[in-house]
C-alpha cells in the first residue's frame, strides 16, 4: 500500500467550505413554509406543575401552535423517554417525559412548546405561557443527598440513589496490611459545560410520502437517534431519516438522545410543516447535559521506595434529575484505573446520586479525567510524603514497555478484562521533562521569585481506553466517472474524518485525494452506525474504510487479470488507473472497470465478479486499543492575588500510527486548552435552591487566547496490534492529562507553604485563602 | 434570544432626541449597544420605546479648550483610543480603554453608553470621575451639569431621568499632575474587572502635594477614596506612604457576589490602589 | 409588534436594499433576509465572537447591532472575504494550511475580527494577535494553529504589499 | 437567602396579635407594593415593583396567612409572585412569632425568599439581590411597626374620646388605602434613607 497519504499533512477536504461561509448546520438550512418552536422551560429546580394555560400564547400574533405533554397526543403523552443504557446494577432509571407531567426536576426541563412563524414571535408567545407551580424541596448538594432527612429529587421515591459501582482487583487488605505507609485525602472535582460554539438544533420535515419524515439534529450519533426516535414516536425506523449535517463542536453531550427531538418531530407531524429549534445560549447552560461535581476519598498503601501496593476510593457523583445516558459517565470515572501504574490491588465504590439539576452525561473524555486527576493525585502525594521526585515514582510504578499486552484486572464495559495493547510511558514521561526543560527550572525560578512570582511545575501522566467497539463501517465504491465515495455512519463534529478517511483510501486505490468524497452520517446513505464518541473513529471506520478499499483493489485486480490475461501480481494501481507493470500503455481507467461492473443486460459479468466496483466492511473492534502518555505544565503565581498564569504547556502522547499529524495535534491542542479550562476557569454556579447562577458567557469563564500558554507536542508512535491501520485515538488525552498537571504546577508554585491542591477549578481566591492559612501555620 | 418587540425611532437632532424622551415614558437610548442589546436580547431588558442616538449630530467630537477637554457623549472608545487630544490630557483614560472589551466592543462602544449603563467595573465611569469629569445632562425642559462624583447614585443606576439624555463629558486639564497610574485585576483580557485603581499624583521635592485616587469594581458603583486621598497629600512618595495607602483603601466595604467575597474585593481594594500607585511612580509592581 | 424599516446597503459589494424587522439584530438579517448563513450566532450577549462581521470597515458583533442600523452602510461578511475570482483571502489560506479551524463554526468571526485587526496592524506580534482574537471563544483548536494562520498572512500581506 | 428581622408592637400581646393577622394591614406594607384584591380573610393579591440598575421588575402574586396558631400566635405568610414579562419570580415565607416584651409585644419575622428564573440567574449581581431582599423585608417590618405604632395612637385618642366604653379592637377602621407607590428601587429606598448601603454611597464611598 503506497503510503501517499497516511501520515502526510494534507490540506483537509472540509476547509474550502468551511472557509468561505458555505458550512451547513442546522439552523442554516431553510424550508419552504419552515415554522420556528421555541421551548418554556422549568424556572425552579423541583415544583408540581398544578396546572399550564396555552391559552394567552395561542392567541399571540405568528403564533400556529403551543404543546403542553398532553396536547402532543399518543404514544408520548403517556411515554416517558426511552433509558438508553440499561444496565443491572441501576436501581432506578428515571427518564422525563418529552415535556414535563405533573413535576419539574430541574431549572431548564422542557415544559411547553411553542411553535410560530419566526423565533421573535414564539419566544414572545412563550413568557405568556402560565404555569402553575408549587415550589418543592429541591436535592442540591450530593454530600447530604442520601442523608435520612434530605429531599427526593423526584416525587415518591425512596432515596435518590440510581446506582452503587464497585469495582476492584487484587488483594486489597492484604496490600494494606503489609504496607509500610498510608496516607487519606479528599478532592473535589467539578468540570463544567461542554459549550460547543453551536448549540443544539433539530430541523423535522415531513416527506411527501405520508408518515415518512426527515430529521436534521446536531448530534454526534444519529443512528441511536433514528432508533430511539422510532421508539418513542412507534414509528418504523425506515419512515425516519436523520442526518447531521455540518455539526458545530460536539465534545459528547450531541451524542445524548434529547427530549426536543422527539418534541419537534411529533409537531412537524401533526402541523404537516418543518419544524426548526435552534438551542441558543442560555438553554444550553440548562437544557443540554454537562459534568459537574464529584467528591472523591483517597486512601493509598505503599512502601518506602514508592511503589504503590493498592488504592482504596470512595466517589459520590453528582448525576443530576435523570439518566438519559445510563452510568456511562460514572462508570467510565472508575474504568481508567490503574492510569499507567502496575497497580497491584484496587477497591472503589461510587454512588451515582440524583439530584435537582441538569442531568449529568459525558464531556470531552467523560470520567477519564476524573479517575487519571485521582491516579495522578495520589502518586503526587505519595511522592511528596517520601520526599520523592515525582517523576521518579511514576518510573517506579509505571507498565513497564516490555510487560505489554498488560491486563490490569479491571472488566470493561461488556465484562472482558481490560489489557494495555501496546505503549512505553517510561519514554513519554522523559521526553516531556526534556521538552519541558526540566534541567532549567532552577533558574526559572530563580527569575520568578525576583519578580515576586512562585513559579511550579507539575506532570500529569495518562492513559485512555479508545476506538470502542462493536463498529463504525463504511462503503467504498467507484463510480464509472472515476470518483470514488466513501460512504459511513460516522458524524463528524470537526475531527476531519471527511480528510482522513478519504487518506487511508486513496492510498489503497492509488487515486488523488481529491477524487474521494466521504459522506457520513445520513442514515439513507449507510445502514449502521453507533456513534462518534471517546476518540474511537479513526480505529473503527477508519479501519472499515481501509478493508473496504482492500477488497475494492482485490476486485479491480481480478478484473484486470481476466481483462488482460496476466497474473494480478503483474498488475498494479496507480494514479487512478489499473495497469500491467512495466507496460504503461496497458491500463484501464478505475472509471471504466466500474462501468465494466455495472452490468450490460445480455452480457455476463466479466471473470463473474459481483456487480457493482464496491465493497463494504465493519471492522469488529474486539479489543481495546490504549493510547497514552505525559503532559507536563507550569505556571506562576502572584502571591498577592492568587492570580495563576501558564507559561508552558508540553504534552507526549502516545496515540500508535497517525493517519493527519495536524488533525491530531489539533485534537490535543484543543483537548489541552480544554483541561486548563477545567483546572482554572470554569466552573458552574447553583445556589442553595438549585438556580443556575453562571448563565452567560462573561460569567461562565472558557479559556481565550491570551491566557493560554505556548503547547508543543511530541509524539511517540508505538503501533497498536489490533486494527489494520495500527491506530489508537487522540481526540482527549490532551483534556485528561492537562488537568492533574496544572493542578500539579500550582501545588509546586505553593510548596514554600506547604499546600495540598484538593480541587479544582482554582480562582485566585481560593489559592490567596491557601497561602493565607499556610502563613497563619493553620494545617 | 431574541429581543421584544418595540417602537423604534432614529431622531437625526439632539431636540428631537429629547422631544421624544419626554414623549414616551418607557424608552432607552441605544448608543453603542454593546451593554444594552446583550440585555434586550436577554429579554432583561424590554422598553416600549427604543431611540436609537447613532445618527443624531453634533453628539461624537473630541474638542480641546483652554481648561477643558470636551467629548460628545456618543463619541466612540476606538476614536478615543486614537485621539491625541486624549493621550495628552488624560493619559489613563487611554490606558483603561486597553480593558474595555475587546477592540470589536470598542468599536462600537461610546463613552456616554457606558456612564449611563454604570456597571460596578466599567473603566470609563472610574476615570471620568478621578478626573472629576463635568457632564451636561439636556431634556426637552432644561440643560443641567453635574459632577461625576454625584453622577452614580446607587447600583447601576445614574442621576439622570428618563426624559434626560447624556450630551456631553468634560474634563478638566491644565491641572499639575505629574504622575499618574492605572491598575485593573481581571481573569482573562476584557473581562469584568474584579478590583480596579487609577491614581493621579502631583509631586514636587519628592513631596505628593495633590492627589486623586478612584476604585472601581469593588464597591456598587466607582468611587473616589477620599481618605486615601488625604492620606497621601503632604507625604514622600515613598514605600511607606504607599503601604498606608494600600492598608486604608484594604478597608473599603466590599460587595459580594457569587463569585468572590466582599473579603476578597476588599483585599484586592488594596493590592489595585498600591499597583496603580507603583505605576504612577514608575515603581516594578512587584512583593 | 413586528414593523419593518426600509434599508439601503451594500452588502460584500453589491448595493442592496430590503424591509427590516427593527428587532431583527443584524446577524439575524444576514441569515434570515439575506440568506447568508456564513454568520454564526454563538451566544447572542457579544461574548464569542461568531458572529463577527465588518460595518464600514471595522470588525462588529453583528448580535449587538440592530439590522436598521447598517442604513447607509458597507457590510462584509465571510461570504464577501474572497476574491469575486473566488481567489481565497490570505486569512482563509493560512488557516487551511496550518489547520486553524476544526468544526468551523467559531471560524467566520476569526476571519472577519483578524481581516479587520491587519488591516490596521500590518506587523503584529503573537501577543497583539492573541489579544485581537481574545474575544472569539473557539472550544476546538485550542487558539495555536489560529494564531500561527494569522501570522503566516501577516508576513504574506506585507510581502505582497511591497512586491 | 435566610433573614431574621425583629420590631416591637406597643400593645399587649392579645391586641398586637389581632392585629398582625389582618389583611388590611399587611396588605400595604410590602414595600413597592400596590394592593389590588383582598381575595379572603387570609389571602391578598398585588404587585410589587423592584428596580435593580436598569431592570424594572414588577411580581404579580399572591400572599397567603397559613398555620395560624392563635395560642402561640405564630403564622406564617406565604408569598409567591411572578414578573409579568416572564423574567422570573420570588417565593417567600414569612414566619411571624409574637411574644410578649415588657407591656407590649415583640415580633420575630423569619423570611425564607428564594428567587427563580432569569432575575435569579445572575452571579454578579447576586450579592446585591440579597441586600435588596433584606431591604424589602426590613423595610416590610419597619412599615408594619411603623403602622400598628401610629394606630396605637388612634387606638388612644379615640379611647379618650370614648372614655369608659371598652374599645374593640377590631373596629378600628382601616387606614387610608395604600397609596400605589413608586416602584421600589435602590432610589425608592434611598429617598427613605434607609440602610447603611445606600447612605455610604451618598459619602462618595469615604470610607470610615
Amino acid at each position: 500500500m503506497g503510503a501517499r497519504y497516511f501520515g502526510a499533512e494534507v490540506q483537509r477536504l472540509e476547509d474550502p467550505r468551511l472557509l468561505t461561509g458555505r458550512g451547513q448546520y442546522v439552523d442554516d438550512i431553510r424550508l419552504p413554509g419552515m415554522l420556528h418552536a421555541v421551548f418554556v422551560r422549568s424556572p425552579h429546580a423541583h415544583a408540581r406543575i398544578r396546572g399550564i394555560s396555552l391559552s394567552r400564547a395561542r392567541a399571540m400574533p405568528g403564533v400556529v401552535a403551543v404543546f403542553a405533554i398532553d396536547d402532543l397526543g399518543e404514544p408520548l403523552s403517556s411515554a416517558r423517554m426511552p433509558e438508553m443504557m440499561p444496565a443491572p446494577i441501576i436501581r432506578r432509571a428515571h427518564t422525563q417525559y418529552v415535556l414535563a407531567r405533573d413535576e419539574v426536576c430541574y431549572v431548564g426541563e422542557p415544559v411547553a412548546m411553542v411553535v410560530a412563524d419566526s423565533r421573535h414571535r414564539a419566544e414572545d408567545a412563550a413568557s405568556a405561557v402560565d404555569v402553575d407551580y408549587e415550589v418543592i424541596p429541591a436535592v442540591v448538594d450530593i454530600r447530604s443527598a442520601l442523608g435520612e432527612g434530605a429531599p427526593r429529587a423526584h416525587l415518591g421515591t425512596i432515596d435518590n440513589l440510581a446506582a452503587r459501582l464497585e469495582v476492584g482487583f487484587g488483594d486489597i487488605e492484604a496490600a494494606f496490611a503489609k504496607a509500610e505507609h498510608q496516607l487519606e485525602f479528599s478532592l473535589e472535582q467539578h468540570r463544567g459545560i461542554a459549550h460547543s460554539m453551536e448549540g443544539r438544533a433539530v430541523l423535522a420535515s415531513p416527506e411527501p410520502t405520508p408518515g415518512r419524515l426527515t430529521v436534521w439534529t446536531a448530534t454526534q450519533s444519529p443512528y441511536l437517534v433514528r432508533r430511539q426516535l422510532a421508539r418513542v414516536l412507534q414509528k418504523d425506523e425506515q419512515d425516519l431519516r436523520v442526518i447531521a449535517p455540518d455539526v458545530g463542536g460536539g465534545f459528547g453531550p450531541k451524542s445524548v438522545f434529547y427530549p426536543e427531538e422527539p418534541a419537534i418531530a411529533a409537531a412537524a407531524l401533526k402541523l404537516g410543516r418543518p419544524v426548526k429549534w435552534a438551542e441558543d445560549r442560555r438553554e444550553h447552560f440548562v437544557a443540554t447535559v454537562n459534568q459537574r461535581d464529584q467528591y472523591w476519598n483517597l486512601s493509598v498503601a505503599f512502601d518506602g521506595s514508592g511503589r504503590i501496593l493498592g488504592i482504596r476510593a470512595r466517589v459520590l457523583h453528582d448525576n443530576g434529575a435523570y439518566l438519559p445516558y445510563g452510568v456511562i459517565l460514572p462508570v467510565t470515572s472508575l474504568a481508567p484505573f490503574p492510569g499507567a501504574y502496575a497497580l497491584p490491588a484496587l477497591k472503589a465504590t461510587l454512588d451515582v446520586i440524583y439530584t435537582n439539576s441538569t442531568p449529568t452525561a459525558p464531556v470531552r473524555g467523560a470520567g477519564r479525567p476524573n479517575a487519571i486527576f485521582a491516579i495522578e493525585r495520589v502518586i503526587d502525594r505519595v511522592a511528596d510524603h517520601l520526599g520523592l521526585d515525582p517523576a521518579e515514582v511514576r518510573r517506579r510504578n509505571f507498565i513497564r514497555a516490555d510487560q505489554f499486552p498488560y491486563v490490569t484486572g479491571m472488566k470493561a464495559r461488556d465484562g472482558s478484562p481490560v489489557a494495555y495493547d501496546s505503549g512505553d510511558y517510561h519514554a513519554c514521561l522523559d521526553k516531556a521533562l526534556e521538552m519541558a526543560d526540566i534541567a532549567g527550572f532552577e533558574k526559572r525560578c530563580e527569575a520568578a521569585r525576583a519578580r515576586g512570582r512562585l513559579r511550579g511545575i507539575g506532570i500529569g501522566s495518562f492513559i485512555e481506553d479508545t476506538g470502542l467497539g462493536p463498529f463504525e463501517g463504511a462503503t467504498v465504491r467507484i463510480t464509472p466517472q472515476g470518483t470514488v465515495q466513501v460512504l459511513t455512519g460516522a458524524a463528524s463534529q470537526g475531527q476531519g474524518h471527511a480528510t482522513t478517511l478519504a487518506q487511508v483510501v486513496a492510498d489503497v486505490l492509488a487515486v488523488d485525494i481529491t477524487r474521494v468524497t466521504v459522506i457520513g452520517a445520513d442514515t439513507d446513505r449507510f445502514p449502521y452506525g453507533a456513534g462518534t464518541i471517546a476518540s474511537r473513529i479513526a480505529v473503527t471506520a477508519g479501519s472499515s474504510a481501509h478493508m473496504a478499499a482492500v477488497e475494492v483493489r482485490e476486485k479491480i485486480l481480478k478484473y484486470a487479470s481476466h481483462h488482460f490475461e496476466v497474473a494480478e501480481q503483474d498488475l498494479e494501481l496507480s494514479d487512478g488507473h489499473v495497469q500491467v507493470i512495466g507496460v504503461p500503455n496497458l491500463k484501464i481507467p478505475l472509471g471504466d472497470v466500474a462501468f465494466a461492473l455495472s452490468g450490460t443486460v445480455g452480457q455476463r459479468m466479466p471473470a463473474n465478479l459481483k456487480p457493482g466496483l464496491e465493497a463494504t466492511a465493519y471492522f469488529e473492534a474486539t479489543a481495546t486499543p490504549h493510547s497514552g502518555g505525559t503532559t507536563v505544565a507550569e505556571v506562576e503565581v502572584d502571591p498577592d492575588t492568587g492570580m495563576v498564569e501558564l507559561v508552558n504547556h508540553v504534552i507526549v502522547h502516545d496515540c500508535g500510527r497517525i493517519i493527519h499529524p495536524g488533525i491530531v495535534d489539533g485534537q490535543i491542542t484543543g483537548g489541552a486548552v480544554h483541561g486548563i479550562g477545567n483546572a482554572l476557569f470554569e466552573e458552574m454556579v447553583y445556589d442553595g435552591s438549585g438556580q443556575p447562577v453562571s448563565m452567560t458567557l462573561g460569567e461562565y469563564l472558557m479559556p481565550t487566547a491570551p491566557e493560554m500558554p505556548p503547547i508543543r507536542i511530541g509524539h511517540l508512535e508505538t503501533p497498536s496490534p489490533l486494527n489494520p491501520l495500527g491506530v489508537k485515538g487522540a481526540g482527549e488525552s490532551g483534556t485528561i492529562s492537562a488537568i492533574p498537571a496544572v493542578i500539579r504546577a500550582v501545588e509546586d508554585a505553593l510548596k514554600p507553604y506547604r499546600v495540598f491542591v484538593h480541587r479544582y477549578p482554582l480562582n485566585p481566591e481560593r489559592v490567596l485563602r491557601w497561602i493565607d492559612a499556610a502563613r497563619q501555620g493553620e494545617p | 434570544m431574541k429581543s421584544a418587540g418595540f417602537v423604534y425611532h432614529q431622531p437625526s437632532s439632539v431636540d428631537e432626541l429629547l422631544g421624544l424622551l419626554a414623549a414616551h415614558e418607557d424608552n432607552r437610548i441605544l448608543a453603542g449597544g454593546q451593554s444594552l442589546m446583550p440585555m434586550m436580547n436577554m429579554r432583561f431588558v424590554q422598553p416600549e420605546h427604543l431611540i436609537d442616538a447613532n445618527r443624531v449630530d453634533g453628539l461624537n467630537y473630541i474638542r480641546e479648550e483652554s481648561n477643558w477637554l470636551r467629548i460628545g457623549a456618543m463619541t466612540r472608545q476606538k476614536t478615543l483610543m486614537q485621539s491625541d487630544a486624549v493621550t495628552r490630557h488624560c493619559p489613563l483614560m487611554r490606558v483603561a480603554l486597553q480593558h474595555v472589551g475587546h477592540f470589536q466592543t470598542r468599536n462600537r462602544g461610546t463613552i456616554g453608553g457606558s456612564l449611563c449603563h454604570l456597571d460596578p467595573a466599567a473603566e470609563l465611569p472610574l476615570i471620568s470621575l478621578l478626573y472629576d469629569a463635568s457632564l451636561t445632562v439636556r431634556s426637552a425642559a432644561e440643560t443641567r451639569t453635574i459632577s461625576a462624583s454625584e453622577w452614580p447614585l446607587a447600583y447601576m443606576l445614574p442621576a439622570i431621568g428618563p426624559d434626560e439624555a447624556l450630551i456631553e463629558i468634560a474634563l478638566p486639564v491644565g491641572a499639575d499632575w505629574t504622575h499618574q497610574g492605572f491598575f485593573e485585576l481581571a481573569r482573562r483580557r476584557g473581562d469584568f474587572a474584579i478590583a480596579s485603581a487609577a491614581v493621579l499624583l502631583s509631586i514636587s521635592d519628592g513631596i505628593i502635594r495633590k492627589a486623586a485616587v478612584a476604585l472601581g469594581a469593588v464597591t456598587q458603583t466607582p468611587c473616589r477614596l477620599t481618605d486615601v486621598e488625604a492620606l497621601l497629600v503632604g507625604q514622600r512618595a515613598d514605600a511607606q506612604t504607599i503601604a498606608a495607602a494600600t492598608a486604608q483603601a484594604a478597608k473599603i466595604e466590599a460587595f459580594s457576589d457569587a463569585y468572590y467575597s466582599a473579603q476578597y474585593r476588599q483585599r484586592m481594594a488594596g493590592v489595585a490602589v498600591e499597583r496603580a500607585l507603583n505605576a504612577a511612580l514608575g515603581a516594578p509592581d512587584h512583593g | 409588534m413586528d414593523d419593518t424599516r426600509a434599508i439601503h446597503f451594500t452588502l460584500n459589494g453589491k448595493a442592496e436594499e430590503c424591509d427590516a424587522p427593527v428587532r431583527f439584530h443584524l446577524g439575524d438579517l444576514l441569515r434570515e433576509k439575506f440568506g447568508l448563513t456564513g454568520t454564526h450566532l454563538g451566544c447572542e450577549h457579544g461574548v464569542c465572537g461568531a458572529c463577527t462581521v465588518l460595518v464600514d470597515g471595522e470588525a462588529v458583533r453583528s448580535c449587538l447591532m440592530l439590522g436598521v442600523q447598517v442604513d447607509g452602510c458597507e457590510v462584509v461578511t465571510v461570504e464577501g472575504l474572497a476574491d469575486p475570482d473566488s481567489r481565497l483571502h490570505p486569512l482563509q489560506q493560512a488557516f487551511a494550511e496550518k489547520h486553524g479551524l476544526q468544526c468551523g463554526y467559531c471560524t467566520p468571526g476569526m476571519l472577519m475580527s483578524l481581516a479587520a485587526f491587519l488591516a490596521e496592524n500590518r506587523d503584529p506580534s503573537e501577543d497583539d494577535i492573541r489579544d485581537a482574537i481574545s474575544g472569539n471563544i473557539c472550544r476546538c483548536t485550542g487558539y495555536q494553529p489560529i494564531v500561527e494562520a494569522a501570522l503566516l498572512a501577516a508576513q504574506r500581506m506585507r510581502n505582497a504589499s511591497e512586491g | 437567602m435566610d433573614l431574621i428581622n425583629t420590631f416591637t408592637i406597643p400593645l399587649p400581646p392579645e391586641k398586637a396579635w389581632t392585629l398582625l393577622l389582618d389583611v388590611h394591614r399587611i396588605a400595604p406594607c410590602v414595600p413597592g407594593s400596590e394592593l389590588s384584591e383582598v381575595v379572603d380573610e387570609r389571602t391578598f393579591r398585588g404587585r410589587t415593583k423592584i428596580k435593580v440598575g436598569p431592570v424594572t421588575l414588577s411580581f404579580d402574586g399572591t400572599a397567603r396567612l397559613v398555620d395560624v396558631d392563635d395560642v402561640a400566635r405564630t403564622a406564617t405568610l406565604v408569598a409567591q409572585g411572578a414578573d409579568a414579562k416572564g423574567r422570573g419570580g420570588a417565593q417567600a415565607e414569612a414566619h411571624f412569632a409574637l411574644e410578649p416584651l415588657g407591656d407590649g409585644s415583640q415580633v420575630t419575622v423569619r423570611t425564607q425568599l428564594a428567587m427563580s428564573g432569569a432575575v435569579a440567574q445572575y452571579g454578579r449581581a447576586s450579592g446585591l439581590m440579597q441586600e435588596i431582599a433584606s431591604q424589602i423585608v426590613s423595610q416590610f417590618a419597619a412599615n408594619l411597626s411603623a403602622q400598628l405604632a401610629s394606630e396605637k395612637q388612634d387606638l388612644s385618642v379615640r379611647r379618650t374620646e370614648r372614655a369608659g366604653t371598652a374599645s374593640n379592637v377590631g373596629d378600628v377602621e382601616v387606614p387610608g388605602e395604600a397609596s400605589p407607590s413608586k416602584p421600589i428601587s435602590s432610589l425608592g429606598l434611598l429617598s427613605a434613607a434607609l440602610g447603611a448601603l445606600f447612605r455610604r454611597w451618598l459619602s462618595g464611598g469615604a470610607v470610615k
